[in-house]
């Protein structure tokens, strides 16, 4: 462990921390420009979240500590997870101590918390979001869990950094097993963030709603991590998905001045790019029934496994 | 001497009670008369173990493992169902179900029947053995119809007519054997008949003879062992008679029934050196077992129910005694020792049971536990036990039969299996809605006989968790000398 | 077949005449009549054994034919026919298998039977070993009565046949059984008969008949 | 003749011994709720603390020990043994039996339907078969212990036997129980392979033909498998669990399902030596099974116990794939990969013990404080009963496989293993074996779904009935119980590697594989084998914790800390009420939908001019249907063919005797 991997680790979370609202800014301008609308700033997230913190937070009546807790705990694995992907290098610190199971681990606590939460004031939305956002979950979990396994197997570890030096490497060409689940991480990245077509971020109050419902209750400083745990969610699927299918930039051994130099550039074009081709994928598709959902996911895990097995077919 | 008090005692306790078998005191009497027989069996056992087998009277009598540790065996059940009998028949005195008279006839057949199993155990004559198979017979058949009812009179007539017309069969298959041996032994004289010396020549018997000889042993025998097709007078002679007569009935006649037909299995195999009649035993031990499994599903009135259980554990111990072989046989007498114990306690509990709630229709009887804790406890422990649940000695046995017909005949392991399962099915989900549940039926104002039940099961138990090794030396004594494939 | 001696001639007439008399028997539905067959087999049975006794100088075959005369003849028939009087039983309903059937079914048995004494006769050594196959007949039929029988009485009568054939079976295959077991034999079947007696009143006073029917409620079968 | 000498084993005879008296002095005074609540059973759970102790030390210790006892049949003494892979299922047995019985100590309360001292002895009958299944080294003493255990729970079931539904429960239980034990008897019959020796060790020694050994395989996994409640067998379970007193539903839940599994790997990997590959495939395929259906029907239970016990089915269904997993790739030579295999198996019996014990205790408080098993009418019992609350808080995230916690530990393991699923010489295994792990995954998600929906149903939200404002948070004695194996759930999730060097010693004993420790950091967990594959759970909590400190800290600095406290928004419509949330079914309802097949639906839906409209909706398992009530109709129409043979005509019964007789004479001429 040399000191700039310290140093680096530290960044990647900074980074990640920082850069999460901005691209979730990029993302909605994106959105604005392909429907012909006058986009909001880039910085609208930061200010919401400055506002959001100001404010006296309000809690129910019926809300028990669970309930203040949550937030924190969601905020907190997120960023714990922001710091697990190696989004510029391989050899950090953190990286080491948790591979791609562990992380979707990780995804399912904050899901459960956040459920758990929306459960405990027991109002009829709070409920309805959790048993939704549990359906979605118990779905895209494994198709997200088998994504990772064509990973691994091609490079047989199931931990990311291994994963992302041997793809970034370029022994292997195009795989179509990787080609596959490439396909059904998409739909699960769409799925996970409540993006469209499974979700609507930008609507309240709507029966169709998920991540909202959930958070309805909350105010102030918790929906502001609230929201901010959301904005880290995105950004790190992303991330995963570079570390899985685009790796490359991204420093591999031990890091230099040079690989940071590099990755960090790097990184930003990417998230650029996938700002764009997410924007795009919203626009031009409409949102689905809650019931047609399970369907979407189904397909994602479908082609997951899919992968797994032409990965076996064509490589064993 | 202790061979003259054994079978002197019931004679006259018979006499007895035939003169005095309606008096106050008569049950204290019939139970001091069994007492005194279990005594004598003890001292003849005990000579038995210091002096080895035993000739005596003539050769008339002969004395080994096998048959002594049955002598004890039925001298001690007849005590405990002696003791068991002394309430009951008052209650049922009470009841006005019996007239002094016929507890006079009940006392002092009891004896006679104690008598008649006790000399075909000790004989050594199978002519004699043969007297006293009908003997028992005809002192059971007025027992049965005790209570005159329609039901038990048509149960008595049965039990006389398909026991005397098999016993019929075993006479002429007496005969045959007698004439086979004639031409060995010389054709004249007792010694034809005894059957030491037929067990000593069995070698040079001719064996088509004394094939045919064995299938009429085995079917006028077999009757009264109660195998299927032959069994059809059990049921009703074990359900319509007085519970202690059930109690002997399938306690105790059974098992020397059995001990008949093994005696002349051995002879015949002997003579035969074929597979015969062990398959015939292994056919007619497996079809009982199914059959009553089976039965065991649609019966309504308890005695009548664990008369079937009787009929499907006499298979199973057929059915070993047919594999043959020294853990086979073992795992049979075994199996007649807790049977015959776990049997007759369950029915003494039953007899409460029925006597609690006014009826023998199971779908009357509830709530036991509630009811008496200790006739609730004992219907269900014996019921465990007689299933084959350890620690039980019953699992014992069936866990060496189980296990040797797995190795040797594995085509039987499955049908075996699939009854035991049956049956379990069968009579537990008859005795748990009996044992537990609520009831609405009043409490008795006496209180139940239950020392022998508990001693039955007590026994049973150790017997499942440690065999004596005297008792072990027994069995494989006997076991030894059945002998078997 | 022609030089035989006379009494062996007369042992097998005996013989047939025992078989002749359970066919009568089988076909027989008057029971008073029946009784009598019962007695007429006795006394030939007695008759057997007296010859028996009086060739072979047996001194247990003389006690065992009085004990028959004595028993089979004489007091059983008295029992039976005084029950009968007591009891108004005189005829039996139609048998369950009509006579003609009972008499083939009759034949076949006899052809099995011999068949089934061919390795006894063969083994053994009395001079009256022919007769075995009809002593095994004789039960073997009494058997068959038993089955076709309705009436109680009937098929006692049956039973006490069929003890008759087993005697005669031990008769003609070994000259009779040991003294002590024919005695147990003749103990038994007197007890029987008597432990029947009783039976058949406390039968009666229950269902006013001696018809088996009334003897089938106890069943599994609905 | 026994040599008494302190040894490990001796220790452990001991304490089954002591079991056995506390049960035995709760007749002393069988009415008497103090004596059997605050002294026996506390007393009962000290023995089982020893022998968690004992059995940790001769695991540590790694050696084998014999023991003699002059009982059982004549020439078979019983046999008992003390090795890694029994001290492993004692030390389970004893830590978890502890939290239990201290807690049973504060649950059991006066009409509990028996005697208190009664409980007392067959609780601890119950108890002590189980150690002695575990020690165990012939099959007659094994077979012994067995029925006796199932004898014990069979009663300790039918506790409130008043209730007809208790009664049914208990007799399916003991007929399964009794159908599995008869099916292991035969098993040993095969086992002892002619020899007439049924000592464990003659066992060993046999050579079976591989036909003989491939029988008494199946027959073990169908005799162990019906006890574990492995599909289809299982249906005993989900009636007898919830039937039960908690404590004791805890105990099978927790531990006696844990027995059979012992069985499993005693005679699969044990007894038969070296398995054959392809029996690996039954377990792997019935454990997958197992898996999916036990959560299915978790997911769509109103009723909590039930839940649970479906929930038990689920893991046990992991476990059998865990074994499936580890014959297939010992019988194709990969040792080391079948040591990780075995090791994600044994580590989430352990697991599972501790968990769902915690949760079946946890109910059995709320049941105690609310009477209620219905989930329709619970809610919000966070603020009445925080203990119970926040201690089952932790068994519901370990149960849902979550980090840092250690249901996670023994999934990830299991998944490491399955990823060697390439390196198999079959082919079409190699192609077989991703779509288990789909499913094992498919499993843990769902498990998730289901935890949430327990916890949050019953805990969360809003009371449902008025009633709930009168529940009390348990006793001292069951808060105790509880921390115990909360603190269990905690320290196997974060110590995994400690847990598995211990583990190693089964692994070595069953495969002759332990598994290498790849990192050189004690807080890291790299077992597998020539993979850069790690987990630190110890560095997940470290993490989390330091980013909410942070947070507060920086949210506390920068901005404020007011807080109001206001009714929850109800859109402006006005009314919130309870009856709003989601209920059970509503919570289930996604899952019913999706797989409406597996399921055998009756519902009644309210008519639209209902004044008062109910809805009510049942589900059974179709398995009944399809495969038991055929089976006893079977039975039955058989039953009724055979009563033709009993129909009460004389003439008939003689005519039987006559053929009988006729045939077998003309046989007897024949040969």
């Amino acid at each position: 462990m040399r000191a700039l991997d310290w140093i680096t680790q530290v960044l990647e979370v900074v980074a990640a921390l920082a850069a999460a609202p901005a691209f979730l800014g990029w993302l909605n301008q994106c959105r604005a420009w392909l429907q012909n609308r006058r986009a909001p700033s880039l910085w609208l997230p930061y200010r919401n979240l400055h506002k959001l913190f100001h404010k006296e937070a309000v809690i129910a009546d019926n809300a028990s500590s669970l309930f203040r807790i949550a937030p924190y705990v969601v905020f907190g694995a997120m960023v714990l997870a922001a710091g697990i992907i190696p989004s510029m290098g391989t050899r950090l610190p953190l990286v080491v101590s948790a591979d791609a199971i562990a992380l979707v681990g990780l995804f399912a606590a904050a899901r459960v918390f956040m459920s758990l939460a929306a459960m405990d004031v027991g109002t009829a939305f709070g409920t309805m979001g959790a048993r939704r956002e549990m359906m979605v979950g118990f779905l895209a979990e494994p198709a997200l869990l088998m994504v990772i396994f064509v990973a691994s197997l091609i490079s047989s570890s199931t931990a990311l950094p291994a994963i992302t030096e041997n793809l970034a490497s370029g022994r292997i060409g195009l795989s179509p097993g990787l080609a596959f689940s490439a396909v059904a991480f998409v739909l699960v990245l769409l799925a996970e963030n409540a993006r469209i077509p499974v979700d609507n971020p930008a609507t309240h109050l709507e029966l169709t709603m998920i991540h909202e419902a959930m958070v309805l209750e909350y105010s102030a400083r918790h929906l502001a991590l609230m929201e901010w745990a959301a904005q880290l969610k995105l950004f790190n699927y992303v991330c995963i998905g570079f570390a899985l299918f685009l790796p490359w930039g991204v420093a591999r051994g031990h890091i230099g001045p040079v690989g940071l130099l590099v990755a960090i550039p790097a990184l930003a074009v990417k998230l650029a790019a996938a700002g764009a081709g997410l924007a795009l994928i919203e626009t031009v598709s409409a949102k689905m029934r809650v019931m047609r959902i399970p369907e979407f996911l189904a397909t994602a895990f479908l082609f997951a496994v899919l992968g797994l097995l032409v990965h076996v077919l064509l490589g064993a | 001497m202790e061979l003259l008090l054994l079978l002197a005692l019931p004679i006259a306790g018979a006499a007895l009670l035939g003169v005095i078998g309606a008096g106050r005191r008569a049950p204290e009497i019939n139970a001091a008369f069994s007492l005194g027989t279990f005594l004598a069996s003890c001292a003849l056992t005990a000579r038995v173990i210091r002096h080895g087998d035993l000739l005596l009277a003539g050769e008339q009598f002969f004395i080994d493992p096998f048959n002594v540790f049955l002598v004890t065996l039925t001298a001690f059940v007849g005590l405990t169902t002696a003791l068991f009998s002394r309430p009951y028949m008052r209650v049922e005195l009470d009841h006005g179900r019996l007239t002094p008279g016929r507890l006079r006839l009940y006392h002092s057949m009891y004896q006679l029947f104690m008598f008649t199993m006790l000399l075909a155990l000790t004989t050594n004559n199978m002519g004699l053995m043969w007297v006293a198979m009908e003997g028992a017979t005809l002192s059971t058949v007025l027992l049965v119809t005790l209570y005159r009812t329609p039901a038990s009179l048509e149960a008595g007539w049965k039990y006389f007519i398909l026991c005397g017309v098999g016993i019929a069969q075993a006479l002429f298959g007496t005969i045959l054997l007698y004439v086979a041996a004639g031409k060995v032994l010389g054709a004249q004289g007792v010694t034809a008949l005894l059957w030491t010396h037929l067990d000593a020549v069995k070698g040079q018997l001719e064996p088509t003879v004394l094939a045919l000889a064995f299938v009429f042993l085995l079917i006028g025998y077999g009757t009264k062992v109660g195998l299927v097709p032959l069994h059809s007078w059990l049921p009703d002679a074990h359900a319509e008679g007085p519970t202690p007569i059930s109690a002997v009935l399938s306690g105790l006649l059974l098992n020397v029934a059995l001990y008949a037909v093994v005696r002349s299995k051995v002879l015949v195999e002997g003579s035969l050196h074929s597979e015969l009649p062990s398959m015939m035993l292994m056919g007619f031990g497996l079809l009982s077992v199914v059959l009553a499994a089976l039965l065991l599903w649609r019966q309504r009135d308890i005695k009548r129910l664990f008369a079937y259980s009787s009929i499907e554990h006499m298979g199973i111990a057929t059915f070993a005694f047919g594999m043959g072989g020294p853990i086979a046989n073992f795992a049979a007498l075994l199996h007649m020792t807790v049977h015959s114990l776990t049997k007759s306690s369950i029915f003494f509990t039953a007899g409460h049971a029925a006597q609690k709630s006014g009826t023998q229709l199971m779908d009357r009887i509830r709530g036991l536990i509630t009811l008496s804790p200790t006739v609730g406890w004992g219907l269900m422990l014996g019921s465990l036990a007689i299933l084959g649940v350890p620690p039980f000695g019953v699992f014992t046995s069936e866990f060496l039969i189980l296990t040797t017909a797995m190795r040797t005949q594995p085509w039987a392991a499955p049908i075996l299996l699939a009854a035991l399962a049956v049956a379990f099915a069968g009579i537990f989900s008859k005795v748990q809605p009996m044992v537990f549940g609520e009831t609405n039926a009043r409490r008795l104002p006496h209180a139940p006989a239950l020392l022998p039940v508990f001693t039955h099961l007590a026994i049973v138990l150790l017997l499942g968790l440690y065999i004596p090794p005297y008792l072990a030396d027994w069995y494989r004594a006997a076991a030894h000398l059945i002998g078997g494939p | 077949m022609t030089h035989l001696p006379l009494d062996q001639q007369m042992l097998d007439s005996c013989a047939a005449l025992l078989l002749l008399l359970s066919f009568a028997m089988l076909s027989q539905r008057r029971i008073v009549t029946l009784v009598n067959l019962y007695a007429v087999q006795g006394a030939v049975l007695a008759a057997a054994t007296l010859l028996l006794a009086w060739r072979t100088g047996e001194g247990h075959l003389y006690l065992s034919a009085a004990l028959t005369l004595a028993l089979k003849v004489a007091f059983l028939p008295w029992l039976l026919h005084r029950l009968i009087r007591r009891l108004e039983v005189y005829w039996d309903t139609e048998p369950l298998l009509n006579v003609s059937g009972t008499m083939l079914a009759g034949l076949l048995i006899v052809v099995f039977a011999f068949a089934l004494a061919q390795p006894i006769t063969l083994l053994a050594s009395t001079a009256t070993r022919g007769a075995v196959g009809i002593a095994v007949s004789v039960v073997l039929l009494a058997f068959l009565m038993m089955i076709t029988r309705r009436k109680a009485m009937s098929q006692v009568v049956g039973f006490l046949s069929m003890e008759n054939g087993v005697f005669f079976g031990a008769m003609s295959a070994s000259y009779g059984m040991p003294m002590v077991v024919e005695l147990g034999v003749a103990l038994d079947v007197l007890v029987a008969v008597l432990v029947l007696g009783v039976f058949f009143f406390q039968i009666r006073e229950r269902f006013e008949s001696l018809d088996l029917h009334h003897l089938e409620s106890l069943k599994e079968h609905e | 003749m026994i040599t008494i000498s302190p040894t490990l084993l001796t220790g452990c005879v001991a304490l089954l011994c002591g079991w056995v008296v506390v049960g035995l002095a709760g007749l002393l005074r069988p009415g008497s709720l103090r004596f059997a609540g605050r002294t026996l059973f506390p007393l009962g759970a000290l023995l089982g603390l020893a022998l968690g102790l004992l059995a940790g030390a001769s695991l540590l210790g790694g050696g084998t020990e014999r023991l003699i006892l002059p009982v059982g049949l004549p020439d078979l003494p019983m046999h008992l043994r003390l090795d890694p892979l029994s001290s492993l299922f004692l030390l389970l047995l004893g830590a978890s039996s502890f939290g239990i019985s201290v807690f049973a100590g504060g649950y059991f309360r006066q009409g509990e339907g028996a005697l208190p001292g009664l409980l007392c002895l067959q609780y601890h009958l119950f108890l002590a078969s189980m150690g002695a299944v575990l020690l165990a080294d012939d099959a007659y003493g094994f077979l012994v212990a067995w029925e006796v255990m199932a004898l014990s729970s069979y009663f300790l079931v039918t506790t409130q036997h008043r209730i007809p539904e208790i009664r049914r429960a208990g007799f399916i239980y003991l007929l399964m129980a009794h159908v599995g034990a008869i099916c292991l008897l035969l098993c040993f019959g095969v086992l002892q392979g002619g020899s007439w020796l049924f000592t464990f060790d003659a066992m060993r020694a046999a050579h079976l033909s591989p036909g003989w050994a491939a029988a008494a395989f199946l027959l073990a996994l169908l005799g162990f498998g019906a006890k574990a409640g492995l599909v289809p067998v299982h249906v005993w379970l989900p009636e007898a669990h919830p039937a039960a007193p908690s404590p004791v539903s805890a105990l099978m839940s927790g531990v006696m399902l844990k027995t059979a599994v012992y069985g499993m790997l005693r005679v699969g990997l044990d007894l038969l030596g070296r398995p054959v590959w392809w029996w690996g495939l039954a377990p792997l395929i019935l454990g997958l099974l197992t898996i999916f259906y036990g959560v299915l029907f978790a997911a769509v239970q109103t009723d909590m116990k039930r839940l649970l016990a479906y929930s038990s089915i689920e893991n046990i269904g992991i476990v059998f794939t865990g074994i499936g997993l580890t014959i297939v790739f010992e019988g194709s030579g990969l040792e080391t990969v079948a040591a990780l295999a075995l090791l994600a198996t044994l580590y989430h019996c352990l697991n599972h013990s501790f968990m769902k014990s915690l949760l079946f205790l946890g109910t059995g408080s709320v049941l105690h404080a609310t009477g209620e098993r219905n989930l329709g009418r619970l809610g919000g019992l966070i603020h009445r009963m925080p203990w119970v609350a926040w201690l089952t808080l932790i068994g519901t995230l370990a149960i849902a496989g979550l980090p840092p916690l250690n249901g996670f530990v023994s999934e990830w393991l299991l998944l490491q293993s399955f990823l060697f699923a390439d390196h198999l010489p079959h082919a079409f295994v190699n192609l077989l074996i991703p779509m288990g792990m789909a499913l094992v995954v498919l499993g843990a998600a769902l498990a998730g779904y289901v935890m949430v929906k327990f916890y949050g149903v019953i805990f969360l939200g809003q009371p449902r009935e008025a009633s709930l404002a009168q529940a009390h948070d348990c006793g001292w004695l069951e808060r105790i119980g509880l921390l115990w194996l909360a603190l269990g759930c905690v320290a196997l999730g974060l110590f995994p590697l400690q847990v598995i060097r211990v583990l190693g010693a089964v692994t070595g004993q069953l495969i002759g594989a332990t598994v290498p420790q790849a990192s050189s950091h004690w807080w890291l967990l790299a077992p597998v084998p020539g993979r850069p594959v790690s987990y630190g759970p110890l560095v997940f909590l470290t993490a989390t914790l330091a980013v909410v400190f942070l947070t507060v800290l920086a949210v506390r600095l920068t901005y404020h800390q007011r807080v109001r406290r206001a009714p929850a928004w109800d859109c402006g419509f006005g009314g919130l009420t309870p009856r709003m949330q989601d209920t059970a079914e509503g919570f289930g309802q996604p899952i019913r939908h999706l797989f409406q097949s597996f399921f055998e639906i009756e519902r009644e839906l309210p008519a639209p001019a209902d004044r008062a409209p109910r809805y009510r909706i049942a589900i059974r398992e179709r398995i009944w249907r399809l495969v038991y009530e055929p089976l006893s109709n079977a039975v039955e129409r058989l039953a009724n063919i055979a009563a033709r043979v009993q129909q009460g005509r004389i003439s008939v019964y003689l005519f039987y005797g006559f053929a009988t007789l006729i045939v077998l004479l003309a046989v007897a001429l024949m040969s």
